[in-house]
């Protein structure tokens, strides 16, 4: 099969027009040398076929339909309403390029004009651009911002920063001049005072997370305060859905605040697309990454919308753009404004407060079982780090029988300790199941 | 209805909501007996809205919107083809949409085995040998694959500082090679609109870590002396990396990896169909000759015994270039569409594309200047200099087709040819799109000699008139503030 | 693009194609090998087009089209409320979509005991005894329940041949009165737009086999000596019908089982919130009195042992009034509905759906005359008679509010008020909403006070201007063939 | 949850623009009596909850995805290209309602006028209306256009024609004056000599169905040039799928052709929402039930369409309309004419040689075991009756271990006999598997 639509007599035709009697005829300056027979791939199939294959190749993975899961790490479970879905696979959106002819996209622009402004809000930040490709590569935009501010100098980051996030913005980082210091945790969150002991250099930016890695909510304003007494930059990390009922960073006096969009109505998928935002303080809107969208008006007056500062951008800049980011996660984008609209002032919270709960229920129930502990002792927001009595090894075993997945194996939270997410989705028998099996271990 | 272009915040009123929610687990438990008062948020200005005023809000701005599904959209440089509907309904599967990036590899042994033929399936119709599915975007390919150039010539010791980038380049070619520490040297193109062997010669030095083009090059042109410049290019030391943009033409003809190229990035969301979705998500895999492969990101897909793993353990590698393992959800469905052409049919794609290409630059080259006139891969440009008397720009003819109910095609790029105007119709569109596009061409040109002004004033028969990107860059009104008119 | 209008036969062109099919078993065997050639078939002139192409056609229509997520659709006596998507996500399920019919009993316990707790949930609704789910709309239902009354008088040894209607009544209603054999008697309705007792005395003989009426009745007004009507009916051995497309008011607040009502049909589509699906499908079940059970449309769903199995071994029914066991695919959705809102939410919803309606009217009447002005349930009719010294009518009204975005609401029903206009507003829509429907009928009267000839112009922001129906009729051309040029 | 928008401040300023304090206010004149509390029922619950519910249901259902079946019997398993269920899930379509405001509603208009015109040429006939319930109910309309147009005397039904169809069709004439009668088939189609000897009095209709109950092909030009001898008219139900390759029934001589548009891209979804067609000689136009739309012109002169033909229909008619169908199957009509154009000439024809071709693979396949024949040896589309030289109870036994249906165990075919239906959905592997199961029978 092909989605090409010609029949025989359009080709004749068009043959005819150009005078050819073949396509090859077009090829002529391209060198036979170089020219292919086949690919030697498998010969095309038709729709319901395909249908076929790519069942096969889904029925092969779990999904959080059939496994019951508490992993968290980066990329949670939510309960996404069907608006979303609904809205979002409207092909006015979806088959859309980037709104480079405004008057014939208003749609899209509108929409992420007012994605911007809800980031913003959020986040507690004065300006957002129209998305980046994930959390990680938003965290790593976000240190070049720094960068470009501040040329040299040390980026320090917690080691409570998600671990993939600090690979991104390492490997990001190769080829500058600044050099980057792990600051270690402190019993599960980021301590001032070892910043100050560990960093001698001229720092340009402290990069943490909150809620970080473990879960732990950090104490954001300390921070920042810390952060511009050095006159740095200080960028948090922040888990958007926790920002419904956490204090806004920028609030508390983040300059960048940075993040993965995917809680915010975005399916898994395995790990993308996803979708990175980032909003700044005004002083930095000019040194923003990738594309903003801003409203303007019309030959009559009338308001309507463009892309706007693009003097920042690589289409314009070539080499001297804030970043080489050119196609986005618009449709990210559009998912998680949709989201926020549908959840709104008090669904925000309200979901919020769901997370909470009831991942203090399920911690709770499990360490009164005596089997386990909760290996830091901070408030947190949906996840947290248990610590079994048991070899975490055999745990995994005893849970997956009951097909639970209990939390993420991550090594950084120490030995027969894992990683474990309580969303909203998780309901009371889910969450005493799990506590029954702790008890029984 | 007169709230009909209103914000959703302009649209909000207190005490209206959408959402709804499961109750607590533990009645009475409340975020406060948790988390200490300080880091609880004191106010949240989202909007209040009921579910059917969400669904006509966004209904609404949809119907203000252009689309592939809606109006042809030849849009130079992007490959705005079909977004065949199959391939979104197969990437809605619960086996592929509610997978957690984290479960464990032997649970989801369907995904890994998809993303492993993928790489391979990729390497067939490149001509590489190994490849990274990772990068989310073209632009985000080129930094991976620049970040492999450097790392292969510091590996062999020989830090090299320059990226040599043609001036009809896609500007994230030089501001990729920027984010990944190189200079950049531009070099001319010749006059018939391809890369000048002697500027490049002479810009060949052993700084150079690497030559970036595309091919077809943006004019829509083949750079047919392919070999003799990646002969030039190796010859110094120096590696040829293949912008993938413009792949689309040579699907089932021929390969970079057979013209030299040592790393490819691809576009997906251009040349495998899957859907733009008004800017993103995309995925630009990297392609790399067997010498670039110890440097590949991590983690890389390996067989394990019985099953497909990931493996972090890569000493030479660039590390992560973002979290978990690309966008599978866009990936998906690029594969669905290689698994349903098959050879025969991806090469159908490439021959149609350069065909409706050449017939449309066939068509218009009468009422139009076309100034690299000649057998065209996907695209051509055309330049409307000659109406500059006219008081007309190729912005003018722009919007004279949004009137007409057509997406313009690129233009301003290549920045090489003034007043540029950059057609890439792609192969799905009929004979029949063609021609009515032909139509409207011809009358806009008849339009733009007799009555310039009305091209002016479009359009008109939208839900703004043209609006003014001077204004909005000069007074910056980047987000709604309540109470605040920012313009 | 020139062809944004044309049907899609004058698009198809010989030779192009969207369909794909997997090859033929066995090769080289034709359906000539096993049909006897007078048995194939000569010709078929079906369009051909390519895949895009139909999509942008469909996407084009579309766009031309008013619904209730792009438009306020105040359509009296069609509850035009909000289709939640959710539902649709639901009928979407794997384990709904694609289960046949004819799958054994057992294999398919999911749909059965959904369909038995539905007929529960809408006899707990109703106040009725017992439900069928069969009838695929409001009229179908109606259908069956004039075939039940007539089966039970039957049985009864006691042929009835006449059924009272209201004149304010459903076109249905007299004819589906008639298609069961009946003859019809109309009664005026009284001075309050309510059944006048004197009249239905009248024509209460033992001929009467029942009387069918709708409550609130079509003037959105509750009729409230529907007890002693009641009493009346039943004295005279007549069953009394309840048409419940106007259910909607009553929800939480009062049921036709408890106001004597022997036989109901509902209109899923409208109350229980399952699209329109711009005409169809509905669904129309029917509760029944005890006294009529027996009666009921083959199959009955019933308990055997474990498992709930189809039973169609039941002497007295009257067989089966369709293929299969009713719209299951819109009745899932009207039980997500009933799940999702349960007792609280129905509640709400009848509560506001009254709210609405009255607002509206409360501010309209101003403006407009409305001839039974009073506390009304969902809905109320207005009256132009004023405005015909104008010369302008209900339905420039009508297409006016076309030009300003909103789907008119029903004009010329009921008909005992002349030049009416029913306005249901629902109860999903909010006071936003209202208030510029209100804004805009305001300004249309002003409009046709001061410049009549501007109403009877509209619409002229549509895709076409005022359609001749005159024409329409007068000339049928109902179908495309090729070479005619029909109208 | 419920779907009602307003905040408490809405409420307020309503309440107030009405002088009330409750909604009760506005209820004064419903007698207390027969007020209610509640209705008992249980309370509401959330988005996320509804679907573990409804999830819960859909699990308890075998599908054709997990079960392989051969079951038609007057639904099919076919294949239903993608393109129908995006276009058909468009809210503009599927949230508008029937199309009396012409001028807003073109969209809807359009594509059933497209649809009329597809089911004319399709079934042979001149004038089409916009859709009927189902199959079975259009068969009985079929029938009631024929005592409209006669008055009195016999309608006569071929005991081929599918059982359910036959019990319709008796309901709706329970207070005609008109009696039905069967004829038998013989050897499974039907004979005209068995009509001549059966039917008397004035015969005012026969309906006949092709393919019929059993799969096979009827004789329609047979049957109707008997029936118009008569004088009366032919009725002939038939599966618009085999319509693509067989020739059309208006064609060769039916009056009147019906049947159920499931075929055409409608989900199976348990029985409904189906499609009932209809299509009728240009004599029989003013006799139609239900909508039908028609072209005219605007007052500029350009086309555009509307529902025609009114004085037919309930709403202005009322007792004396042709038909008391309202709502009808408007957007199953519509998926019917994306179906019928994605599949388009071509299309139509390979679909149709694809179950032919399908079907005999496995009848000759499983005939060849000898463990079983086929009952009736005539040419069929894609049903044929099978019968088993076992028990057929036994055999359903042996095929359910493999998570197979084999059939429809449908009486009227004969003891031992199931009536089994091949399509394009079934591939070389399936059938291979099923003969391979009879051979061991
Ligand atoms: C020639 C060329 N190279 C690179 C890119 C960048 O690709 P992306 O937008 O996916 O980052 C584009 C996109 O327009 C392009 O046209
Ligand atoms: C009062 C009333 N009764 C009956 C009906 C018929 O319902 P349906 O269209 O579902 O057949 C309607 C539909 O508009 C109606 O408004």
């Amino acid at each position: 099969m092909d989605y090409t639509p010609h029949g025989r007599e359009d080709i004749r035709q068009m043959f005819e027009s150009l005078k050819i009697s073949s396509v090859k005829d077009l090829y002529s300056n391209i060198p036979e040398k170089i020219r292919i027979r086949s690919y030697g791939i498998a010969e095309g199939i038709s729709e319901p076929e395909l249908r076929g294959v790519l069942e096969k190749f889904a029925g092969m993975n779990s999904s959080v339909k059939n496994l019951k899961s508490y992993i968290g790490g980066g990329a949670y479970e939510h309960f996404i309403p069907a608006v979303i879905d609904d809205i979002c696979s409207k092909p006015e959106f979806y088959t859309a390029y980037t709104p480079y002819q405004a008057e014939a996209s208003q749609g899209i622009l509108q929409s992420i004009y007012e994605y911007q402004s809800m980031i913003c809000e959020l986040t507690g930040t004065d300006v957002s651009n129209a998305s980046l490709y994930d959390g990680a590569t938003a965290a790593a935009e976000a240190v070049l911002i720094s960068i470009d501010k501040y040329d040299e100098g040390t980026v320090a980051i917690s080691s409570a920063v998600n671990p993939m996030y600090r690979k991104v913005i390492e490997t990001y980082l190769k080829s500058s001049h600044c050099n980057i210091e792990i600051v270690e945790h402190t019993e599960g969150i980021t301590d001032v005072s070892r910043i100050e002991r560990q960093i001698s250099g001229k720092l340009i930016s402290f990069i943490s997370q909150s809620p970080n890695f473990f879960g732990c909510v950090e104490d954001v304003k300390a921070l920042s305060d810390y952060v511009h007494d050095k006159k740095a930059l200080s960028i948090v990390i922040a888990n958007p859905l926790s920002l419904g009922i956490l204090e806004a960073p920028g609030r508390n006096g983040a300059d960048i605040v940075v993040g993965e969009g995917q809680p915010l109505g975005i399916p898994l998928c395995f790990g993308g697309p996803y979708l990175g935002f980032m909003g700044v303080k005004k002083e930095l809107m000019r040194r923003l990454p990738g594309r903003i969208i801003g409203r303007t008006l019309d030959k009559d007056g009338k308001k309507g919308f463009v892309m706007t500062l693009q003097a920042r951008e690589q289409h314009i800049r070539r080499e001297k753009a804030t970043s080489n980011i050119c196609s986005n996660q618009a449709l990210m984008a559009l998912r998680a404004a949709v989201y926020m609209v549908y959840m709104g002032k008090e669904g925000m919270k309200e979901v919020g407060a769901l997370n909470i709960c009831n991942s203090h229920y399920l911690a709770e129930g499990v360490e009164k079982t005596g089997k386990a502990v909760l290996k830091f002792k901070k408030p947190f927001f949906n996840e947290f780090v248990i610590e079994f009595k048991k070899d975490a090894e055999e745990v995994f075993k005893i849970f997956e029988k009951e097909n639970i997945l209990p939390g993420a194996q991550v090594k950084e939270a120490g030995r027969n300790s894992i990683l474990c997410c309580v969303t909203e989705t998780k309901n009371k028998n889910d969450m005493d199941e799990y506590i029954e099996i702790v008890r029984k271990l | 209805m007169k709230n009909n272009t209103s914000l959703i915040f302009e649209k909000s009123v207190k005490g209206r909501k959408a959402f709804s929610l499961p109750g607590p687990v533990a009645k009475g438990k409340k975020p406060a007996d948790y988390i200490p008062a300080g880091f609880l948020r004191s106010s949240l200005e989202f909007p209040e809205i009921s579910e059917l005023d969400i669904v006509r809000h966004y209904t609404n701005l949809a119907s203000k919107n252009f689309s592939v599904d809606g109006n042809f959209y030849p849009l130079g440089s992007c490959t705005m083809k079909y977004n065949p509907k199959i391939n979104e309904r197969i990437c809605a599967y619960e086996g592929f949409k509610d997978v957690h990036p984290l479960f464990p590899c032997k649970k989801v042994q369907g995904y890994m085995s998809l993303l492993k033929e993928m790489e391979k399936l990729l390497c067939m119709i490149t001509g590489m040998d190994e490849f990274c599915l990772h990068p989310s975007a073209g632009a985000h390919g080129e930094l991976l694959g620049l970040m492999l150039i450097r790392a292969f010539h510091d590996k062999q010791g020989n830090r090299r500082k320059k990226i040599i980038v043609p001036d009809s380049s896609h500007g994230t070619n030089p501001s990729s090679a920027a984010m990944a520490g190189y200079r950049i040297a531009s070099i001319k193109s010749d006059r018939d609109g391809q890369i000048d062997l002697n500027e490049l010669r002479n810009a060949l030095d052993d700084e150079v870590a690497a030559l970036m083009m595309t091919n077809p090059n943006t004019l829509g042109l083949f750079e047919d002396k392919i070999l003799e410049i990646a002969g030039m290019v190796h010859e110094k030391g120096a590696l040829l990396y293949y912008d993938g943009a413009n792949l689309n033409p040579l699907l089932g003809l021929c390969r970079p990896g057979d013209m030299g190229f040592d790393v490819v990035h691809l576009n997906l969301h251009k040349t495998f169909s899957t859907p733009h979705g008004g800017g993103g998500p995309g995925s630009g895999p990297v392609g790399v000759k067997k010498k670039l492969e110890p440097f590949l990101p991590v983690p890389v897909i390996r067989r394990e015994g019985d099953i497909l793993t990931f493996d972090f353990n890569c000493p030479d590698s660039i590390g992560m270039i973002k979290a978990f393992w690309g966008n599978t959800g866009v990936i998906l469905k690029a594969f669905a569409y290689i698994t349903a052409l098959g050879d025969e049919g991806l090469k159908k794609t490439g021959e149609t594309s350069v065909l409706n290409a050449n017939y449309l630059r066939k068509k218009l080259e009468e009422h139009y200047n076309i100034p690299f006139n000649k057998a065209c891969m996907h695209e051509f440009v055309i330049s409307v200099k000659d109406l500059a008397s006219k008081g007309v720009h190729a912005i003018d003819i722009a919007k004279a087709l949004i009137d007409r109910g057509i997406h313009p095609p690129t233009v301003y790029f290549p920045l090489i040819v003034e007043e540029s105007i950059m057609v890439e119709p792609t192969e799905t569109e009929s004979k029949s799109t063609l021609d009515s596009f032909i139509d409207e061409m011809v009358q806009i040109r008849k339009e733009a000699e007799q009555d310039p002004g009305s091209l002016k004033n479009a359009p008109v028969n939208m839900s703004v008139k043209r609006l003014d990107e001077f204004k909005a860059a000069r007074f910056p009104d980047v987000r709604y503030k309540a109470g605040k008119n920012n313009i």
